[in-house]
């Protein structure tokens, strides 16, 4: 009796899959076996031409594209295995400071499903898509209250790239003051690294502000650095640390004196909404996430939506098109007068930020309050049970987040910010934002999101707690219960094995 | 009505006394007096899940969403198979964050090393990051790689890419100082200046997409003479289905491969989140933006994926960051990987060739409607323009109230695409595996109608 | 620093997906916490009567039903983790045997979510659900076609409420031709447990007819059964064995001669799709498990489809009303003239039969036929590579399933049947059935359905190979990889604690 | 086609040759050649995924969906969360089967653990089990468990039990042999017959819906008593959205408790899947139909579910079983629970009470209409009964093109509630939390106006 050719790998065994064990899921290209197959496409009708009259021999590849090949039945095999390898909101608390990991309401998924939205192409004319436009006509008005703004473009997808948007619009003022020789913009020290990586885009360069004794910007130091080449500050308030500053309306006034823009950067916008507004703080260019603060799931990376919106001033330079009321009620889309032009191939994560105008109807003004208070409340309560156990490195009220050290631990029992983060992760929760701000050593930076019970969070502290017990050397084996251990990271840099295909030949 | 903060009334009066505080608004002491609001947001209360999801259907209701769709020029409207439907929108892919602790991530990481790997191979290129925002961000980032691998901050644009995709990086040009010099079509393909003519300065980098946007097969081989003369390197912007027949761009000598994802497994979505392919010579990835899943080990020696190469990212790098990407688009590669996989090799070339036919026999059949003429007159794949006898703004609005989306208005100025009317009356019209030969001689029947 | 008050269990930690850890799941109740909530409802503008002025006082419940207070958040939560405790075909393979757990299409799930299917009450006239009456009608049709039969209700919800549903017909035949006095049916000793349970339901006795050494029904037993008092026999064909029974037309004839019925149980019918059919084998009734054949998920345990098809002389006694094609081309609902009535609320599980109707429209005539081909493909070459480590009770080829059995390991090694199941979970496969059917010792029926790849059948084979080899001890402590260890069965039944407020008194 | 059958021709010839076999037809060669169909089926060939979702979804668009819906008769349409929509889909609870292996099954094991739990609660009984059929199968059972219980086969049966039920008990009587008695309603509620009249002859069980089939509170106490005074088990029918308000059956002296569980997380599905709810006395766990969940331990003694009790069933009892169900709803449970704990306490009773203000609000409006009057007159919660000066069947039809599902046609046979048409026009109308003050004016309106 001999055995059938199986060179594949199995594609119905679910061996890797943590409820059952701790193999690797083979990848899809061990799994396919030539022939097999997955699509079919609908009848048409249509003269069966052949590539060759179709297209001139030239361009035509000369071997069939190597994809795997599939049963339908393997391939959901091998998505559902891989999803049991894969921590996320709706499995536990994930308080990753920074990055607002908060429940993600199912109504939202519905929303963007629809099939008039998500079936609606892009260039189709404004007279066909009202539905739409009226809906991101809504959600900019909207936001543009939620930040205190006055106009806003919904076409950056990220906050990225709504950092360079509006670092743009801050070059593109400048030089529409004849004030293009100003190059230097000032950002903390606790900042986040996109926020330098955006201004060297925008072709400005990055001052450091440090921050004081307090946990603020250094009030003193910003003086300092504030000359006539200053385009602008970029800040988040809160800022990463979580902490308010307190003196950012002498700060806005006085880059305005010195002639530069004042840009917020939104990614802490959770704490605060209803209760303050960049706008009421002097920010002229503010960035939002609406996948941290207004709950587009993060999708594993990604996508987000990163809108900006500006004060009076800066509209005319807002990237373009915009839908806008016309007169008469209909919508349409229109491009500022002296915009810097497109950021986005259309008009931004459109369903997105269907799911953002979604949540905002849901939670409504009185709910964002609400929202804000909940963030706080929990994030002020954790912090407070840690207190004494793990470092505080400074002392002033925190708001949605805040930033513990184990610098005392590591140096009595080698408990190192990492080690209990990954211990973290065999309690049950995801780990904190490790090592950043980068002011702060051995930092965990952690935001329980409003979402999370008080239920959830004391478990969440009995957990930490718990953990700074331990010594290094015991924590350093964690995680032990995941689908896979400690990863060796320098190897894959080492050997860089960025695609199947590199595997027999690591790159570098 | 603040329906997803889980505190009770109880729950909060016991926490906040914990905190030695006695209302909400203290929590918000630290922020000064004067900033606070005094009354609140102007907005509307919450509403319930029923009435929200009512209110945002009704919106959608108002978009015309049953139309035939012949519109392309980037956003195509291929079919979705219900598994490459249900499968990314598993909630451990769609309510994770970035993998950052790889030990509970693996499921996003191996889905993203399997992308990178179909990525690479499309492309012919042996590096694919894990996704940038679309096209015209993944065109803006090769440039700025390029550009830096050069040392030169002249950028050659064939008038053949997107006019959103030039927009883009006209907009991002002003950032990075670079100088976009359009080369404009000739007869629908790129009319690269002689060598050595010097006539458009020493480019650092050539961009070029193929099909490009009036659905011209470039003549790559061309392009790639036209960079080594200048010691550029050369950028292309693919149309990945274009995969399925035509020899990718790599093994053609591009130094970067570009695209837009979305034909993989994202519907139309009115323009996102969409999906920006981004693969480049192995040489090039210390510069390459945006995340690189790895393979490597765990501690017990199993297989394991993690992010890697950190180094070039902002979040270490900072200011000196080969991009500034943080947040990119992973559940929508996670789409394409899906329907790419769902494909396989038989069915990309297959959806290739149905597309080709579709567009062939539609091409033919809008020629022969009396004043349709062709716009350009190159090989086409699954694109095409033609110059309509009328304004095609016009034509569009008539023919959505027959049922259809008869394509998007195309112009041409001193060779550039554009998607203004120029005068020429330009019109382009996409057609994908979905397309029927019912549909096709029902749309040319409007076409005819609609424009008499 | 006091804590607050945290009686509830967490909702937001994970420590009991398997992904995470191996602790248990709180239940919801453990998570509820009063006056917490998820619940919304539209706004409809009524008048606000009070309870009381709605219903009579003495109507009225004097304190609140008590139901978990949960969020949105802590449900999801909770069920997302439930999930990582359950195995799945969409996980992996899982050759239960008589069960024919196929991979449900993708596409299924989207043509049972069509909103004009979903959304549709049962009770709105004909003529405004011509849509759903066509379906039916032709799904109706094609069960005909496929089982070779003249008439069906699609009304029984399961395979056994067909059987009761047949069992009934039979009945009423008989007392039609005044034969109610006949009270016996008969049943091979290898059926499904249900095939007796319906018999006694419908009033009649059971009888049971022997399996002979080749595995079929023992023909010399049967004559010696066949009486006037007999009222039929039922059947299913392949048996239980996986066994094509080949005297069945002589079977059919003598029961036919014998004034019985001849009654098919179909959950087998996966095996001769397209390759012989019921009626031609001598069949008067046949149930079709949907839920098995025809890939409608099973759902944990249910919903399915349990349809019954019959020969032209079973027509009129047939459950009404059923979707008829009236002259004009339109359909409607018509009851047959000597119904035995209704034996379900409505109309059967509908959504089960757009699934079905939906998996048999992709599959066409040609592609059943494929499918019984690979299903017993896959037993066939699988039951070969595992000949000669386990025992085949009988040599006769199998078709889609088949039983082999640890009487022989189990005397060497004192490995049983129960040891392989529970060793084959932590391979990553479901376990075959165990036990099934009762005349094989120590069985194990196993049943690859078509949809696994070969690749994936000689995993499987490997693992049954291994396992083979080790002894009944070691095995004995499977499964480790599980969320939970074998768990206590005895003690359930001992000491009964069927819902959450049992716990403190458990029942009996 | 065959989509699902992963082999490729390759390799259904090596394991062919691995068997000693040259073609796929020879598997079936234990098949006698006479009953080898020679041709094949006679159905059409298999279709692309789009074809066949399309071809289904044009069926689906014949059937009238957009309708406003006042039609109830044990099917409602409620609101269902997107979360309830969501979760009990997730392809581990969809895809798995009956949880013989508990070790892998937990997920499905906890939830009907919790969903038994929540069932009890609403009857107001010790016992649920996992899940029947449907209301009509869950009657029939506990018709089998009274009758068994109490050796008798007499059954009393209100006439306010919904008709398709009735029906139900009537085709599986045939094999029981129960004797189903018709007590006939007096004003909506039933009549039981004095005790001692012996009228109705000596019943093992009484079965009384409640709100029965017209919408009417029964008076249970009463029913109970009927009960008691002859020795015979009560079996009530409850709807359990009222259980929000109302006292549970099991509080005034049920024995078993049935109902329909559709309207906790179900669309109303054109009638199935629908979900059997069953609750009995502990004293009758050992003849309880289906399948029962316990609590127990593993071997480390973590707690742990287990399917117990289970000799009860056909798989070990055989003909001794006490039901024949295998197959149940365990999916619709699920659907259920997890509706039921988006409920919650508070959120249950605010349903039921907005159900019973849209049923008081929508009763006064069409009663208001000149010609329409009650068809009885007692309290009803959620659904009423009225009866037109006109045909209700052709109402129905009218009503449909104005935009409405204005009910269920409602007869009332000898005091037994019917769905035929009795002469006396009944229309049965629902109310549940979906309507809104508009719909219901408006449906008046409409009402009135297709009258004349
Ligand atoms: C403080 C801060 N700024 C900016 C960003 C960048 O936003 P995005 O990831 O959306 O590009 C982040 C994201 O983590 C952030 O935390
Ligand atoms: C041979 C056989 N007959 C009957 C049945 C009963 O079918 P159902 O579970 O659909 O009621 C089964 C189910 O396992 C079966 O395997």
């Amino acid at each position: 009796m001999t055995a059938p050719p199986v060179d594949a790998a199995p594609g119905g065994q679910a061996r890797s899959a943590p409820l059952i064990g701790r193999d690797a899921e083979p990848t899809i290209f061990e799994m396919s076996v030539p022939g097999r197959r997955a699509w079919s496409f609908p009848r048409t009708e249509l003269p069966e031409w052949s590539a060759e009259e179709l297209v001139p021999g030239a361009y035509l590849r000369p071997e069939l594209l190597d994809l795997p090949e599939v049963s339908e039945r393997d391939l959901v095999g091998h998505m559902t295995r891989l999803t049991h390898r894969q921590y996320s909101v709706d499995l536990g608390a994930y308080p990753l400071g920074s990055c607002t990991m908060k429940y993600n309401p199912k109504a939202c998924d519905e929303a963007a499903g629809l099939p008039g939205l998500a079936g609606i192409h892009p260039s189709a004319p404004a007279s066909l898509t009202q539905g739409w436009l009226e809906l991101l006509w809504r959600l900019g008005d909207i936001l543009c209250e939620i930040t205190g703004m006055s106009a806003v473009t919904l076409q950056p997808p990220a906050g990225a790239a709504g950092e360079l948007t509006g670092l743009l619009l801050m070059r593109a003022w400048h030089q529409a003051q004849g004030q293009g020789h100003r190059h230097k913009v000032l950002i903390p020290d606790s900042a986040h690294g996109t926020n330098p990586a955006s201004v060297t885009l925008s072709g400005y360069d990055t001052v450091t502000i440090p921050t004081d004794h307090r946990g603020l910007l250094d009030m003193a130091a910003l003086a300092d650095r504030l000359d006539g080449a200053v385009a602008g500050i970029m800040l988040t308030n809160p800022n990463t640390l979580g902490l308010f500053e307190e003196d950012i309306v002498q700060i806005a006034q006085a880059v305005h004196r010195a002639g530069g823009l004042v840009y917020y950067d939104g990614a802490n916008l959770n704490a605060i909404l209803g209760v303050t507004r960049p706008g009421d703080m002097g920010f002229d260019i503010v960035h939002l996430n609406l996948h941290k603060t207004f709950a587009v799931p993060h999708g594993g990376g990604g996508p987000g939506a990163g809108p900006v919106a500006v004060s009076p001033r800066l509209a005319e330079f807002l990237p373009g098109p915009i839908p806008t009321r016309m007169d008469g009620g209909g919508f349409d889309w229109v491009t500022p007068p002296r915009s810097i032009g497109r950021v986005h191939s259309w008009h931004g994560n459109a369903l997105a930020l269907a799911r953002a105008y979604t949540y905002i109807l849901l939670n409504g003004g009185d709910g964002l309050r609400r929202v804000a208070e909940g963030a706080v409340l929990n994030a002020r309560w954790l912090r407070q049970r840690l207190e004494g156990t793990y470092d505080s490195p400074f002392e002033r009220p925190n708001l949605h987040e805040f930033v513990v050290s184990t610098a005392t631990l590591k140096r009595k029992r080698g408990l190192r910010a990492l080690d209990v983060a990954k211990r973290l992760l065999e309690e049950g929760f995801h780990a904190p934002t490790v090592y950043f701000p980068l002011i702060v050593a051995e930092a965990l930076m952690i935001e329980p999101t409003e979402t999370e019970s008080p239920q959830t969070l004391e478990a969440l502290a009995s957990a930490l707690l718990r953990i700074a017990k331990e010594d290094g050397e015991e924590a350093g084996k964690a995680p032990r219960t995941t689908p896979v251990g400690r990863v060796d990271e320098a190897r894959a840099a080492r050997r860089l094995i960025p695609t199947w295909d590199a595997r027999e030949r690591p790159i570098s | 009505m603040g329906h997803y903060v889980p505190h009770t009334d109880d729950e909060l009066a016991t926490m906040l006394a914990t905190l030695g505080l006695t209302s909400l608004d203290e929590l918000f002491d630290c922020i000064p007096a004067a900033l606070r609001l005094a009354g609140g947001l102007e907005l509307a209360d919450g509403l319930s899940e029923p009435d929200t999801l009512a209110a945002v259907a009704e919106l959608a209701g108002r978009n015309h969403g049953g139309l035939v769709c012949f519109a392309g020029a980037g956003a195509y409207d291929h079919g979705v198979p219900a598994a490459a439907r249900a499968l990314p929108f598993r909630s451990e892919f769609v309510t994770a964050y970035t993998p950052y602790q790889p030990e509970v991530a693996q499921g996003v990481l191996q889905a993203l090393f399997e992308y990178q790997t179909m990525v690479a191979r499309l492309a012919g290129l042996p590096i694919a990051n894990a996704s940038l925002y679309d096209g015209a961000a993944a065109t803006v980032e090769a440039v700025n790689l390029a550009s830096a691998a050069t040392g030169r901050d002249t950028v050659w644009v064939s008038g053949g890419l997107h006019p959103h995709w030039r927009a883009a990086l006209a907009t991002f040009a002003a950032g990075s100082g670079h100088e976009l010099v359009d080369i404009a079509l000739r007869d629908g393909r790129t009319g690269w200046p002689e060598a050595g003519s010097g006539e458009k300065g020493v480019p650092g980098a050539l961009v070029v997409a193929s099909p490009n946007y009036l659905g011209c097969l470039e003549d790559l081989p061309a392009a790639r003479s036209a960079a080594d003369a200048n010691g550029a390197r050369l950028v292309v912007a693919a149309d990945p289905v274009s995969a399925g027949l035509l020899r990718s761009p790599g093994s053609q000598g591009a130094d970067v491969v570009v695209g837009e994802g979305q034909p993989f497994g994202t519907p139309l979505s009115f323009g996102g989140p969409y999906l920006g392919l981004f693969a480049c010579r192995a040489e090039h990835v210390r510069r390459l933006p945006g995340r690189l899943v790895g393979e490597t080990v765990d501690v017990e020696g199993r297989r394991a994926y993690v992010t890697t190469l950190r180094a070039r990212e902002q979040d270490i790098r900072r200011e000196k960051a080969s991009s500034n990407v943080c947040t990119n688009q992973t559940l929508i590669a996670v789409c394409c990987m899906v329907q790419l996989a769902w494909l396989g090799t038989s069915g990309l070339r297959e959806l290739a060739l149905r597309c080709a036919r579709g567009t062939r026999y539609a091409r033919e059949a809008l020629l022969a409607i009396p004043g349709v003429e062709p716009l350009v007159d190159a090989p086409v794949l699954r694109e095409f323009a033609v110059r309509l006898p009328v304004d095609p703004v016009t034509v569009i609005e008539r023919m959505a109230e027959e049922g259809f989306l008869a394509g998007v208005p195309v112009g041409l100025t001193d060779g550039v695409a554009c998607d203004e009317g120029d005068g020429r009356n330009g019109l382009l019209v996409a057609v994908t595996e979905r397309r029927t030969r019912a549909q096709i001689d029902a749309y040319a029947a409007a076409l005819e109608k609609v424009m008499v």
